[in-house]
């Protein structure tokens, strides 16, 4: 404790505003307007009688939504808890997953009209400083007007604008961002908005969910594995489809050959123009049944689907195998939503390569997107990866968590290892009869 | 079919020999252009359906002319 | 970034006009305006020197193609047009000139060759077959007894496309022996050879006007390309059990007065060939098999454990028989389609050079040996035939 | 001066040697038409025989490992004749690409595209490989894995779908042909895939520091991988085409064409068709990599990402000139190509070994040396 006794020099405001008053953020304010803009803002001002000036004290209390279950991202087991629009919330959350003084939150002030508040989260001693030094640099260096949701901010501070990947993460759930962070990745929340972004990030983590690190490893591992398949279908299963009734017939099953002629016969385009027709008629029903309030939503997507594709068919318009192709290819895409629409571009870029050459095309569309995935960077980590060690652990399958004991070599850096020495569930974890651990 | 040709090469020059012009980078200008040269002469030769001795044969015939070189 | 940009637009202006330039889509061709060929015949045309082709493809237009559901009105499933030329490729150049649609050649099923070119020569005509990257190497060949074309416009009550049915035929034999399905490769294989006689299955079509039938009629024997000879269907088994790799095929064994049916689970069989001091060669057939009891007729007297042994027995001999008898016809053919020339070029290189020159000679003066081994553990549902258990009583 | 700025790691570098290797696995036509069905035969013998050329390889990259090849030629031949060889070396860099590009326009056509010019497929593959190449040795040999993964996997797998038509035998009988025909096969492996090897040289500078002993681990581990599978491939369709392997143009393509386990089982030689044309892609690519920083080097320049797309464009237009037809092509693969290659691969980098033995070099970098480099 002080003494009692104040110095003479002290001003009684700085002495309430440093040792009485507990709001964390009380400010001394010298002018009127000052003054008043505090409180028309939603502070108190504190006047004290003999002194120059007021404190306005930070007591702002918004409306808030409250914290509920995220609509993006919906899980069976598991957390239900989303982020909310306020930033302190979010933080709270993030901070509540992970209790550890290594856990830095750095505050930042972006955009000139709105003055929005962005918050840096990583652990220290595990994330990597010098990605934690790239973003503060490009989100300090940001001059722009506004920031009103993360995706103003994750277009200027990433590094492939034009890719039509994503080079950095983002989730709505406290659980998945905690899990980032303890991986050694930066987390950047930003406030008026539910959804935090996470960087670096590898291509692999768009076929992750949180899900898979709560249900049984095996299982896990087969959903991956069956994500990475459905994006190869969603990108190239129209494509293939052309190259096959239009170039290599040789391809098809004799009998098959038979029925997609069958099929085939009568509709007047050919299967490249039938494939945009319906791929296009697709991104608008979807388009639709998204902006749409729900139940509307859905009338729509059943109109479209059932309605039009069976009508389309009858009319003789399209083939039905393409129905049965875009169908497949619509439904594939929604396994990975966080690689839904670089699949869509990709998906017409293969369509052209495989209408205009066939499979050679496809091939080479296939070898340039692979090309091109190798060129990625997201601050200075490999998008790709390096199909290395450890880290594979993690992608296209889910080893159990116990023989994780690193964290993955491309983003972790000074404290790499999770635990010291997982054991195995299938050692005994009680002593031995003698009384003697193995 | 040789304006095509043409085009593309410009285009090629548009994208890559003026960054190294503007940088100046000389050495590169020179690479560039020699490159681009002759890359260009036996494009347009080519679609002009003329033929372009090969070296492969003169090849052949100097290591015939060695003595060596496997029966056909 | 503005310079990124610059670049990006760059990049793009060079690839629409690549896509302007090159989208020629030449290889383009939609199925709907392919004819999809099912079966190909050749024969001799009645000009000398000129050949006949008989192209059969199935018709989309009209009903079901392929499947068997609408058999009843086969007339319209396929679409059967000839050409005659000089070569192959003038046929085929007149086929498709005579089309409208443009002919589809990698599902063809099935290659079939009449009798009498078969007589003339055949490796003229593999030339384009193995050389067009459309054909595939793995289509079965036939010999039709008659003409080639009989086999196409055959109309069949199974299934309205000979050729789909050809095909399909020659897959399902070939579960039971490989040898009973003779691709192309195969018959290639065996002309690089040079003294080893090709051996291609012979088909003959049977029946009247609608009810028409496609049946197994033995092998045709080459040697080179021409046709020599043909064994019966009686004298194929020999062949075909010699090979081993025989699964599932029933033969019939008798003692003169009682009968049974034997299954061959499986029947492998190992070659040797040894030198003999004289020049000549030895080969020794080691057969072994597993058989299973599929019927019964008589046997009346005998028990359960030495009729096994006794219709082990019978199998043994009768193995050995069909061998021996196809051996026989082979040497009256001088026509070595077991294909011992090659065993003994692949051990005995340096003899082999000089035995070459004389290898008719040597053939018909192979000793042949022939071990067999049948082992029979399984009489199926019950042991002893109803007649036996009369006798029994 | 250091042209690609990236680095790239020893396991990286193995994978690349390896893959390098197996794509030529698809182009052994040229080999089965010397020695028939005992063409593997000069495969076993080279896997021997390329051990010292590979420890020289290696032996040049550990004395000199700040330097690609052009480098060493200058600082041990003196910068006028270390020039003219640099120059050589160019050529030979861009002829190998070019040729290779020759190969997958034939396999396009007998494959792909039937009826389509040959310059279309080409040119698709010129401008894929032509964005690798600018994005630097780094993004070219983070895929290198994956493909050798990718490689291994489709010939276990053929091997699997084609078990039941091999034919072992067919491997019998051995050391039929005249000797010369042993001593041909025994050149050509050595000098088309093992010792097209030599254009890892240029890559040298990328690497990250290696101790000798790791150097051997990872060249030697990147031959053999490469070498077991161009054996097993060959092995493969020796023993399911047997006689009429020497017949084909692409006898591994039509050997998998046989594939056939029932009616969903066949037909999928596209499927390989596809893998096969990622091989050659990858070949090309490191091939024009190693072009446009030699010619990069000869004009003493670092910008490489600059000349990438015109030095791709050039090979392009060199590539038709080459051969007139494709069966002069494989004639001269069989016959001259060999002893073209035979002092770029062999007889140079083992003179330029022994002179600089000779003459002590490397020698320790003096401040002049360096002011030389600048």
């Amino acid at each position: 404790m002080k003494s009692n006794r104040l110095p003479l020099e002290t001003d009684l405001l700085d002495v309430l505003e440093q040792e009485v008053l507990c709001a964390s953020c009380a400010k001394n304010a010298a002018s009127i307007p000052e003054l008043a803009t505090g409180c028309l803002s939603g502070d108190t001002v504190l006047l004290v009688d003999g002194c120059a000036g007021g404190l306005v004290i930070n007591s702002k209390g918004w409306e808030k939504r409250a914290v509920s279950e995220p609509q993006s991202e919906s899980v069976v087991r598991g957390p239900r808890e989303g982020f909310t629009e306020n930033l302190r919330t979010n933080t709270s959350l993030i901070r509540r997953k992970i209790r550890n003084g290594q856990l830095k939150v750095e505050q930042m002030t972006v955009g000139r009209k709105t003055q929005t508040g962005v918050c840096l989260m990583y652990l220290d001693g595990v994330a990597n400083p010098k990605v934690v030094e790239t973003i503060k640099y490009r989100v300090g260096k940001l001059d722009v007007e506004s920031v009103l949701e993360t995706g103003y901010i994750e277009e200027y501070i990433e590094d492939a604008p034009f890719s039509p990947f994503g080079t950095i993460g983002y989730s709505e759930k406290p659980d998945v961002v905690a899990a980032k962070i303890l991986e050694g990745r930066v987390a950047v929340v930003v406030d008026g908005t539910p959804f935090v972004l996470t960087a670096p990030m590898l291509f692999a983590e768009s076929f992750q969910t949180a899900e898979d690190y709560y249900a049984r490893s095996l299982y896990s591992s087969l959903i991956r594995i069956l994500r990475f398949i459905a994006f190869m279908i969603t990108v190239f299963a129209p494509a293939v489809y052309i190259a096959l009734v239009s170039f290599q017939h040789e391809l098809i099953p004799t009998t098959l050959l038979f029925s997609f002629a069958k099929a085939r016969e009568g509709t007047p385009f050919p299967a490249f123009i039938e494939a945009v027709i319906m791929v296009f008629a697709f991104e608008i029903l979807r388009e639709a049944g998204v902006r749409l309030p729900r139940p509307v939503g859905q009338a729509i997507s059943i109109v479209g689907a059932l309605i039009m594709g069976d009508a389309a068919v009858s009319a003789g318009i399209v083939g039905a195998p393409m129905v049965i192709v875009i169908a497949i290819t619509a439904v594939a895409g929604f396994l990975v939503p966080a690689l839904n629409d670089a699949g869509s571009m990709l998906r017409i870029v293969m369509m052209v390569m495989a209408a205009f050459i066939g499979f050679y095309g496809v091939a080479f569309g296939f070898l340039g997107m692979l090309v091109h995935l190798a060129t990625l960077e997201s601050f200075g980590v490999p998008y790709l990866g390096d199909f290395d060690g450890d880290d594979t652990k993690d992608t296209w399958i889910r080893m159990p968590l116990w023989s994780m004991t690193k964290r993955p070599k491309s983003i972790a850096r000074g404290d790499t290892t999770r635990g010291q020495r997982f054991i195995p569930p299938l050692r005994p974890h009680v002593p031995d009869e003698e009384g003697e651990e193995p | 079919m040789v304006w095509a040709v043409i085009g593309g090469f410009a285009l090629i020059a548009l994208m890559d020999f003026l960054p190294l012009i503007r940088r100046k980078k000389w050495r590169a200008v020179a690479a560039f252009v020699c490159t681009f040269c002759a890359a260009l002469t036996l494009e347009v030769l080519m679609v002009l359906n003329i033929e372009i001795p090969s070296v492969m044969s003169a090849w052949e015939s100097f290591i015939r002319w060695l003595g060596m070189g496997y029966a056909a | 970034m503005h310079a990124h940009l610059k670049r990006m637009v760059t990049i793009f202006l060079l690839l629409s006009m690549l896509i302007v330039f090159l989208t020629g889509c030449w290889d383009s061709r939609t199925i709907e305006d392919q004819l999809i060929l099912t079966g190909i015949a050749l024969d001799v045309a009645d000009d000398p020197g000129k050949i006949s082709v008989t192209a059969q493809a199935a018709n989309i237009q009209q009903g079901k193609a392929g499947s068997g559901e609408t058999g009843g009105e086969g007339s319209n499933e396929s679409i059967v047009m000839k050409a005659t030329g000089d070569s192959l490729t003038a046929c085929l150049t007149e086929l498709d000139r005579d089309s409208s649609q443009k002919l589809l050649f990698h599902h063809n099923q099935i290659r079939l060759f009449g009798i009498e070119l078969a007589e003339q020569g055949i490796k003229k005509h593999l030339d384009l077959i193995m050389r067009d990257q459309k054909a595939r190497l793995e289509v079965p060949i036939a010999i039709v007894d008659g003409r080639g074309e009989e086999a196409l416009t055959a109309k069949l009550s199974e299934m309205p496309l000979s050729g789909l049915f050809l095909g399909n035929n020659f897959e399902a034999q070939s579960a039971i022996s490989p040898q009973y399905r003779v691709r192309l490769i195969d018959f290639v294989q065996r002309l690089l050879d040079g003294t080893a006689a090709p051996v291609i299955p012979i088909i003959k079509v049977t029946g009247e006007d609608d009810k028409q039938e496609i049946k197994m009629a033995g092998m045709a024997v080459f040697h080179d390309d021409q046709m020599i000879g043909r064994l019966t269907n009686e004298e194929t088994v020999g062949y075909i059990l010699s090979f081993g790799n025989v699964k599932k095929y029933n033969i019939v064994v008798s003692d003169g007065q009682n009968q049974a049916g034997l299954h061959i689970a499986t029947l492998d069989c190992k070659r040797e060939v040894t030198l003999r001091q004289d020049g000549g060669i030895q080969v020794s057939l080691t057969i072994t098999s597993v058989v299973s009891v599929s019927e019964l007729h008589g046997f009346k007297e005998m028990k359960p454990p030495e009729l096994l042994k006794y219709l082990e027995n019978l199998a043994q001999e009768e193995i050995k028989n069909e061998i021996t008898d196809c051996f026989s016809v082979a040497q009256t053919l001088d026509a070595d389609i077991f294909g011992f020339c090659t065993m003994v070029s692949k051990k005995y290189p340096k003899q082999w050079n000089e035995m070459k020159e004389r290898w008719s000679e040597v053939f018909s003066d192979i000793d042949l040996s022939i071990q067999v081994k049948v082992r029979i553990p399984e009489t199926g549902q019950i042991v002893q035939s109803l007649e036996m258990e009369e006798n029994m009583k | 001066m250091k042209i690609d700025k990236s680095q790239i790691s020893g396991k990286q570098f193995m994978f690349m040697v390896a893959f390098f290797l197996q794509s030529s696995a698809l182009l052994t036509s040229f080999l089965a038409g010397i020695t028939k069905n005992e063409a593997w035969i000069p495969v076993v013998i080279d896997i021997v025989l390329c051990i010292p050329l590979i420890f020289l390889y290696r032996t040049l990259m550990v004395m000199f490992p700040e330097k690609n090849f052009l480098q060493v030629l200058d600082e041990v031949y003196g910068p006028v004749v270390g020039k003219i060889i640099g120059i050589s070396y160019v050529w030979f860099f861009i002829t190998l690409a070019a040729v290779n590009l020759i190969d997958i326009g034939d396999f396009a056509k007998i494959t792909f595209t039937t009826e389509t010019p040959r310059m279309v497929p080409t040119l698709i593959c010129v401008l894929v490989t032509v964005w690798a190449v600018r994005h630097g040795i780094k993004v070219i040999s983070r895929y290198s894995k994956l493909f050798t993964i990718i490689e291994f996997i489709i010939v276990g797998v053929s091997i699997v779908l084609l078990f039941n038509q091999m034919d072992f035998t067919n491997l019998l009988p051995v050391f039929t042909q005249p000797a010369i025909k042993y001593v041909q096969s025994v050149h050509i492996i050595a000098t088309i895939p093992c010792g097209e090897l030599v254009i890892f040289l240029m890559v040298t500078p990328c690497m990250k520091k290696l101790t000798p002993r790791e150097s051997t681990k990872y060249w030697f581990g990147g031959v053999a991988m490469g070498m077991i599978v161009l054996l097993v491939v060959l092995l493969r369709d020796i023993a399911v085409l047997g006689k009429a392997l020497h017949l084909f143009t692409l006898p591994g393509l039509v050997a998998l064409r046989l594939v056939n386990l029932g009616e969903a089982l066949s037909r999928m030689e596209i499927i390989f068709a596809v893998a096969l044309a990622m091989l050659l892609f990858f070949k090309i690519t490191v091939l024009c990599y190693v072009s446009t920083i030699a010619v990069a080097q000869l004009f003493g320049t670092t910008q490489y990402k600059r000349l990438a797309v015109i030095v791709g464009i050039l090979i392009m237009a060199y590539a038709p000139t080459l051969y007139p037809s494709s069966v002069e092509h494989g004639i001269s693969a069989q016959t001259i190509v060999p002893f073209i290659w035979t002092p770029f691969q062999i007889l140079l980098p083992l003179l330029t070994y022994i002179l600089a033995k000779i003459r002590k070099l490397p020698k320790a970098i003096t401040p002049a040396v360096k002011k030389q480099e600048v």
